[in-house]
């Protein structure tokens, strides 16, 4: 099976069906865009995913070491230990904390000593320490914050957040990563820099990327497959080139020129 | 690395320093008797807010209940030092009340601290109420209201029970702090920061929210038993909603999130309250105003969430240089 | 209609702003464009009143602003799309547009201009009894617009309007943007969108680390290579 | 049965205690968002003020009352300008803490002018004794009743229909926001300390008639108690305010009517507990799962 | 400080003596009292030429009503400022807290109003160092338990005990033991409280005598009040804790009827060492003397009676006269110490109607 199998998936708020009957295929190492109207269910659809919200109706499937996992209802962190990192649409750092400090909490679960050792000060927890330490600023260095390990979150420019936020997703080793508008109030420019990144990570890490993006030039240029949403319905699903043909879509998302 | 080192060693140097002094002070009675009680009562705050800053600014959760952990040390020590004899005595009441305050922290911790900021606040009131109210209830064990006078004192001296309690100060900072600058202490502190996103960088927040609040149980466990040891008299007033309070204030005071800040706040309040003890009925309206004055002027406390390091009073110079570099 | 002269703010010790002037005249679209961090959003902050300025003056209609308390200085017309959005979370869509017209005296014309807000922005009208908590990012944008506008303002300061916007609805706004000019409002726009932002602008003004480094007519600097370079990505 | 409907109605006269300094809290929390734990202070100034009145200056009730009530509004307003609007951009436990410190001050400053002891309070209202069948009511208890009611009603009018609730729900959810849409901060703040604390004023003195007994720490229980029913109905919501302090009384009230005096306080905890481990936010609280 | 009343004589002329009272908390509204009745007998032995020629110099301390506040100002009293004894604390549970202070310091201490059982003693010795000029809780609760029987002739008893005091707890006890008719119900309400309402409605449907009510005049008063207009006229028994005039003003005159309470003296005494301390109060202060301030007055006064006895200000020497007290005269009686370094002396049982006192029963200790 694929990676990540999702069949029917539904979100009610209320009477309103934020997403609905949706189906989803994510296979490895693949660019994955998620595109759609304002509201059309997008970020919902990443917080079913990821834990945040569990699903009104059907299945999140996930296949590790040739299981099937069903994610639905399961905990956000246990979700992340199975795999899957997000940003989020609206920054969500860990604002107080220096730049180190939040990717080695994304870490945590997977070197950080347990509670013994770090009360005790055994060896055991330098050790873990330092490699996770020496891990943290290879992350960074990709991202070009090596330097700023240092700072506080808060403190670094607005773009400088949005490369942080992906690099402590990575942190976690996620096999699927999740990024919400990963270019919103980036100009052209800066956004330009973002799409090589986020093709270079694909590829070196060697993981799937999912993307929501209402920036175009982003989505076209690295998704290999988009979605689109629209009502919480799936409402088209192609190359690149078939979506921005797709009449439908242009006259609900991208808008004829 | 090697910082780290000269910072531990600044640390160690500065503790025996201290408990030089503490020892030379109390043997040549420069520290009188009446000195060393607001010295004990120092200390015994110190590891009360320590624990609770864990709680309040480490996790982040915002708990109102140290005094019911505190009460269950106390009694416990009273109680179980009536029974055993000496020194015995003492240490397993101490460790019976940490265990019974653990325990009581992980069964009611898990479910109320999925409650939010003064939702919380008043689970943990309450709790700390209930556990107060049962004590005044348990009959002959705790003797009720009366609560239990002539507490077994199994110190040949005031300055040996000193030593202990500052070794136990010592003890219990030391493995707060290491906590608080671990993985799971980080952890912790990104559930104060953000739940929702430490919960997606795979953070169990529970998980780590209860065991802040065991370790902070626990604290205020010990920190209760050697009160009741040292006053010798304890009852279920002692341990009212107003003693958490008292605990709170000394937080908020030193900063929330600053253990250095916790202490000083904790020696401040120390001797203010002692200073005070002289005006009577003016008392209590002169510590308001300094409450009110010091909240005003310094709302992030005394040392906010900064904390005072040897390493960063060695680097002070170093830093300094540094800093013009980067301005130029 | 708008003066900025020497203007200077601070951060606790960081200088954000450093003694820049500028000006926006009656019926014009001006844009602001520049880098993370260059400091755009100070400037709109300083003028409604949020921050104080460290030095320097700001006029409006002659006269001066920048000491007037931010209600202050929404009553004489200058309304604000501020950066991140800020409706009230925990008020519905339909109190948040009526909160936009809180200082207005004009009761008689409220109703229809919040007709006119529900047609131009239809999914607002469907979720008029939603908490704007609930609302989708680009929900709250347009409801943080909305909002703005039932203010009725002489002069729009608008901070990146567009962020989060479904493309179709980029096109929207800015043809709102040149609607509400066309009508007589004034508008200060801050865009990284840089490229839209010059095309529908008279004028414009380019920042960098809290300097006014480059100005001109929108033309002017779309044409400008460092604009090019710097802006658009190429 | 009559035993049952007799100890119904001391609940909810008790309960209705609570509510009243309960609604105060509630309003002042639902703006600013600060545990106004000065309020029952406020209350218990409140009832000084309405004895000095009455007992000394010889005035009626309702002269009292009303001077009683603008004392507190004047009062609360100097203690936001003076102890809470400075640390606006702090932390709440920050704030919290400052609270705390007036609450201290306001007890002492009171001990030290009218002394520690619990003062008789003047009898200003004939008291009406009803009976049917084994149940009786009294003239005071359904005065509280009804000026409880009557004020929960008035607040709920204020604010979700005036442009002033309009103003206080925007400064509540986003000051900086509220302000760009042209709202006077300041004054919002301040008139919800006028009305938080002028509700506390009419309390004190009500109660003060009611039980008969006013001293300077008169405040800290049912403070705490009306801080409770706050947090039971969902803090910050004005129904949920008397509909908290309603149960509390009543629950009180039953515990200690079937034997269980000794626990009234604990049962009253552990039924808070349960409530928010189902609904975290207390009954009447909205439970958003913020949006990511 | 500035709580001293010296009379400006030079150090080595005075004698010191401290105070370590509830100025500020939960307990203020006594420490208070005490405090002015030590300052009042400090005042007029001063003008009278002093204590064995000495001028007296009392400090007080404020100890909040906290036990290691109490500890704290004891050891300060003692240790730093050299004071020859002690006064106070008001409380039980303040005194059991300064007890090893005191001890330790060899510095005798007189508690003007501790009545719990027990507060002199460590175990079975006595602590040489404590004093107490109040009868203890147990003899209290026996005299009130015999005189509900035998005066009142009850069969059938409510217990309406304050929970949160080790007072009224130990008052319900010593009442428990020695009442040999039924007790129907025993319900608990907590200092603080004003709503009595629940309890006495319960009450008011059973069949039993009198109603024992261990508690202080704060919630006393109120509880007088919401049970008479209840409806319920059995005789409602109080302890010393009732002894204020408050009681009447919080119940109104008109529902203290049947009211009976122990009492260390009584206001109304003919003896004029009584009436002289009593007009001096009001006039000092402004405000009637209870019987705490009375007790504290009594401590006072003994403590300057020893020194003279002793010919020393010496604290060994004030500790070794108090143990052999004889006969002082107070103004809450005349009494000895017994072994335990308890008064023996008799308590009044003051009945109240229509909120004034009509009559007293004297109540002689157990031989
Ligand atoms: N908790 C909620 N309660 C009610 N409605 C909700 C809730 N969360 C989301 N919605 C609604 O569901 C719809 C989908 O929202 P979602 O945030 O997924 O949109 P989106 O596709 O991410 O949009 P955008 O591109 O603007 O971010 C929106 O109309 C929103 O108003
Ligand atoms: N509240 C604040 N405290 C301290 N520094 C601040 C604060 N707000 C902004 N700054 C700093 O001031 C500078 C200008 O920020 P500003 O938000 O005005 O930039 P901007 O041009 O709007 O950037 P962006 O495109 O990211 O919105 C930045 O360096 C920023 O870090
Ligand atoms: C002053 C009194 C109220 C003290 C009380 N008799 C007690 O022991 O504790
Ligand atoms: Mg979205
Ligand atoms: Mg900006």
């Amino acid at each position: 099976m694929s990676l990540l199998e999702v069949k029917e998936l539904t979100k009610n708020f209320g009477g309103l069906a934020a997403v609905s009957n949706v189906d989803f295929v994510i296979e490895e190492n693949e660019l994955i865009g998620l595109i759609g109207p304002n509201g059309a269910g997008k970020t919902t659809f990443f917080n079913l995913l990821t834990g945040v919200y569990v699903p009104t109706e059907g299945t999140i499937e996930l296949e590790k070491d040739g299981e099937k996992i069903l994610l639905n209802g399961k905990a956000p962190y246990k979700i992340t230990d199975l795999g899957l990192a997000r940003t989020f649409q609206n920054i969500r750092l860990f604002k107080e904390l220096t730049v180190m400090d939040n990717v080695l909490i994304a870490m945590h679960s997977k070197k950080g000593s347990n509670t013994f050792h770090s009360l005790f000060r055994t060896p055991t927890y330098y050790r873990a320490e330092e490699e996770m330490r020496t891990k943290a600023l290879e992350l960074l260095a990709i991202f070009e914050l090596e330097n700023k390990y240092d700072v506080l979150a808060k403190n670094l420019p607005y773009g400088e957040q949005r490369r942080l936020e992906i690099v402590r997703a990575l942190a976690t080793k996620p096999k699927i990563l999740f990024l919400d508008e990963p270019a919103a109030g980036m100009n052209p420019q800066e956004t330009a820099e973002l799409t090589a990144l986020i093709r270079k990570i694909q590829k070196d890490f060697k993981i799937t990327v999912v993307l929501i993006e209402h920036d175009m030039s982003l989505v076209m240029n690295v998704c290999e497959r988009i979605y689109v949403l629209e009502y919480g319905r799936l409402l088209a699903h192609g190359t690149p080139e078939e979506i921005q043909k797709n009449p439908a879509v242009i006259k609900a998302y991208l808008g004829g020129d | 690395m090697k910082q780290f080192n000269k910072n531990n060693l600044g640390w160690l140097i500065l503790i025996a320093l201290m408990a030089g002094i503490l020892y030379m002070g109390i043997m040549t009675n420069i520290i009188s008797p009446f000195y060393q009680i607001t010295l004990v009562t120092i200390l015994i705050n110190i590891i009360l807010a320590v624990g609770l800053n864990l709680v309040i600014g480490f996790s982040g959760q915002f708990s109102l209940g140290h005094a019911g952990f505190m009460a269950i040390g106390a009694y416990s020590g009273a109680v179980i030092g009536a029974q055993v004899e000496g020194f015995l005595g003492f240490l397993l009441g101490l460790f019976v009340g940490m265990v019974i305050s653990v325990i009581v922290a992980l069964v009611v911790g898990i479910p109320t601290l999925r409650l939010k900021g003064d939702y919380l606040a008043i689970a943990t009131l309450g709790i700390a109420e209930i556990i107060r109210i049962l004590i005044l209830n348990m009959g002959d064990l705790t003797n009720g209201a009366r609560g239990i006078s002539g507490i077994s004192f199994p110190f040949a001296s005031n300055l040996s029970f000193i030593m202990v309690l500052f070794a136990l100060v010592i003890i219990t900072t030391i493995i707060t702090v290491n906590y608080i600058k671990s993985s799971p202490g980080r952890a912790t502190i990104a559930i104060r920061e953000d739940e929702i996103a430490a919960e997606s960088m795979g953070v169990n927040t529970t998980t780590y929210k209860v065991i802040a609040f065991m370790i902070g149980a626990a604290t205020a466990s010990i920190a209760g038993s050697l009160y009741g040891t040292y006053f010798s008299v304890i009852n279920p007033g002692d341990f009212t909603f107003q003693k958490s309070i008292d605990v709170l204030i000394i937080v908020v005071f030193g900063g929330i999130g600053s253990v250095t800040g916790t202490v000083v706040a904790a020696v401040v309040l120390g001797i203010l309250n002692t200073f005070l003890q002289s005006f009577g009925e003016l008392r209590m309206i002169f510590y308001a105003v300094a409450i009110i004055a010091i909240m005003v002027f310094r709302p992030g406390g005394l040392l906010g969430t900064k904390e005072f390091t040897i390493s960063g009073l060695l680097n002070r110079k170093a830093k300094k240089a540094s800093a013009k570099k980067e301005v130029q | 209609m708008l003066k900025v002269k020497n203007l200077s703010v601070h951060y606790g010790m960081i200088q954000a702003i450093k003694d820049i002037s500028f000006e926006v005249n009656e019926g014009e679209i001006v844009t602001l464009i520049g880098a993370n961090g260059a400091g755009k959003s100070t400037i709109l902050r300083t003028i409604s009143g949020l921050v104080r300025p460290s030095a320097g003056e700001i006029e409006y209609l002659g006269q001066p602003i920048h000491h007037m308390p931010t209600r202050k200085i929404v009553e004489q017309g200058i309304a604000q799309v501020p950066e991140g959005r800020h409706v009230f979370k925990e008020l519905t869509v339909q109190e948040n547009l009526d909160l936009g017209s809180f200082t207005r005296k004009d009761k008689q014309n409220i109703a229809a201009d919040l007709e006119h807000v529900f047609e131009r922005f239809p999914i607002l009208s469907e979720r008029k009894n939603q908490d704007a908590a609930t609302l989708s990012g680009g929900e709250q944008q347009m409801l943080a617009m909305g909002r703005a506008l039932m203010t009725k303002p002489k002069l729009l300061l608008l901070d990146e309007p567009s962020m989060g916007l479904a493309p179709i609805f980029i096109k929207e706004i800015f043809r709102i943007i040149q609607d509400i000019q066309k009508q007589g409002t004034t508008i200060l726009l801050i865009e990284q969108n840089a490229k839209v932002a010059l095309q529908i602008a008279n004028r414009g003004y380019v920042l960098e680390t809290g300097n006014i480094v480059l100005t001109g007519t929108g033309e002017e600097l779309l044409a400008s290579d460092e604009v090019q370079k710097a802006y658009l990505g190429g | 049965m009559d035993n049952l409907v007799q100890q119904l109605i001391n609940g909810i006269s008790l309960g209705s205690i609570y509510a009243l300094i309960a609604l105060g809290y509630t309003m002042v929390y639902g703006v600013i968002k600060l545990i106004n734990f000065a309020h029952g202070e406020i209350y218990m100034v409140g009832a000084y003020v309405g004895y000095g009145l009455i007992q000394r200056v010889g005035l009626g009730l309702f002269p009292a009352i009303l001077i009683s009530m603008l004392f507190c509004a004047i009062l609360g307003v100097v203690i936001e300008k003076v102890a809470y609007k400075p640390l606006r951009g702090a932390t709440r436990v920050a704030t919290l803490i400052t609270a705390i410190g007036v609450s201290y001050l306001l007890q002492n400053v009171m001990i030290y002018i009218m002394g520690p002891e619990v003062k008789a309070f003047p009898t200003a209202l004939k008291v009406q004794n009803w009976t049917f069948g084994g149940v009786t009511i009294n003239s005071q208890q359904i005065v509280i009743f009804l000026t409880t009611v009557v004020l929960m009603v008035g607040l709920q009018l204020i604010v979700k229909y005036t442009k002033m609730g309009k103003a206080m729900r925007a400064v509540s959810t986003d000051p900086e926001a509220a302000q760009l849409m042209g709202i006077n901060v300041d004054n919002v703040i301040s008139f919800t300390f006028v009305l938080g604390s002028s509700l506390a004023g009419a309390a004190g003195v009500l109660v003060g008639i009611y039980y008969n007994s006013i001293s300077p720490l008169m405040g800290v229980t049912p403070g705490l108690k009306a801080f409770v029913a706050a947090v039971f109905g969902g803090i910050g919501i004005i129904p949920g305010a008397l509909v908290g302090g309603y149960a509390i009384g009543i629950i009180e009230t039953l515990v200690s009517a079937y034997g269980g005096s000794m626990f009234k306080d604990a049962v009253v905890y552990l039924i808070l507990i349960i409530i928010l481990i189902v609904k975290p936010s207390g009954i009447f609280g909205k439970n958003i799962k913020e949006k990511v | 400080s500035s709580d001293t009343t010296a009379t400006g004589a030079a150090s080595g002329d005075t004698i010191k003596l401290g105070g370590n009272f509830e100025l500020s908390g939960g307990a203020s509204a006594y420490g208070t009292l005490m405090d002015q009745g030590i300052k009042l007998a400090v005042e007029q032995v001063n003008a009278a030429g002093g204590v064995a020629g000495k001028q007296v110099d009392y400090t007080s301390y404020d100890n909040k009503s906290e036990p290691a506040e109490s500890a704290s100002v004891a050891t300060r009293l003692a240790t730093q400022d050299k004071v020859v004894a002690i006064l106070g604390p008001a409380t039980t549970g303040a005194a059991n807290a300064q007890s090893p202070a005191v001890t330790r310091a060899k510095v005798p201490a007189i508690l003007p109003a501790a009545t719990g059982d027990g507060v002199t003693m460590s175990g079975n010795s006595v602590l040489e160092y404590v004093f107490r000029v109040c009868f203890q809780d147990s003899f209290q609760g026996t005299a009130l338990a015999e005189f509900a029987q035998k005066d009142l002739g009850a069969k059938k008893a409510v217990i309406l005990v304050d929970n949160s005091t080790d007072y009224a707890i130990g008052l319900a006890d010593a009442f428990k033991e020695t009442f040999n008719g039924e007790i129907v119900a025993e319900e608990n309400f907590t200092a603080g409280d004003t709503d009595f309402k629940a309890i006495l409605t319960n009450i008011s449907k059973m069949d039993y005598d009198v109603i024992f009510l261990p508690g202080y005049y704060e919630e006393g008063g109120l509880i007088i009040k919401q049970a008479r207009e209840m409806g319920i006229k059995q005789p409602i028994l109080g302890p010393d804790g009732f002894a204020n005039s408050v009681l009447v003003d919080l119940a109104g005159a008109e529902n203290v009827n049947n009211v009976y309470y122990a009492s260390h003296f009584t206001p109304n005494s003919e003896d004029p060492k009584v009436k002289e301390f009593l007009a001096a109060f009001q006039a000092k202060y402004g405000k009637p003397a209870d019987s705490f301030a009375a007790l504290a007055y009594d401590a006072a006064n003994l403590v300057f009676k020893s020194i003279e006895t002793a010919g020393s200000a010496d604290p060994q020497a004030i500790t070794d006269a108090l143990a052999k007290t004889k006969d002082f005269e107070g103004v809450t009686g005349t009494f000895s110490f017994d072994k335990n370094h308890n008064p023996v002396k008799s308590a009044f049982v003051i009945e109240l109607q229509n909120g004034v006192e009509v009559g007293n029963t004297v109540v002689e200790p157990a031989k």
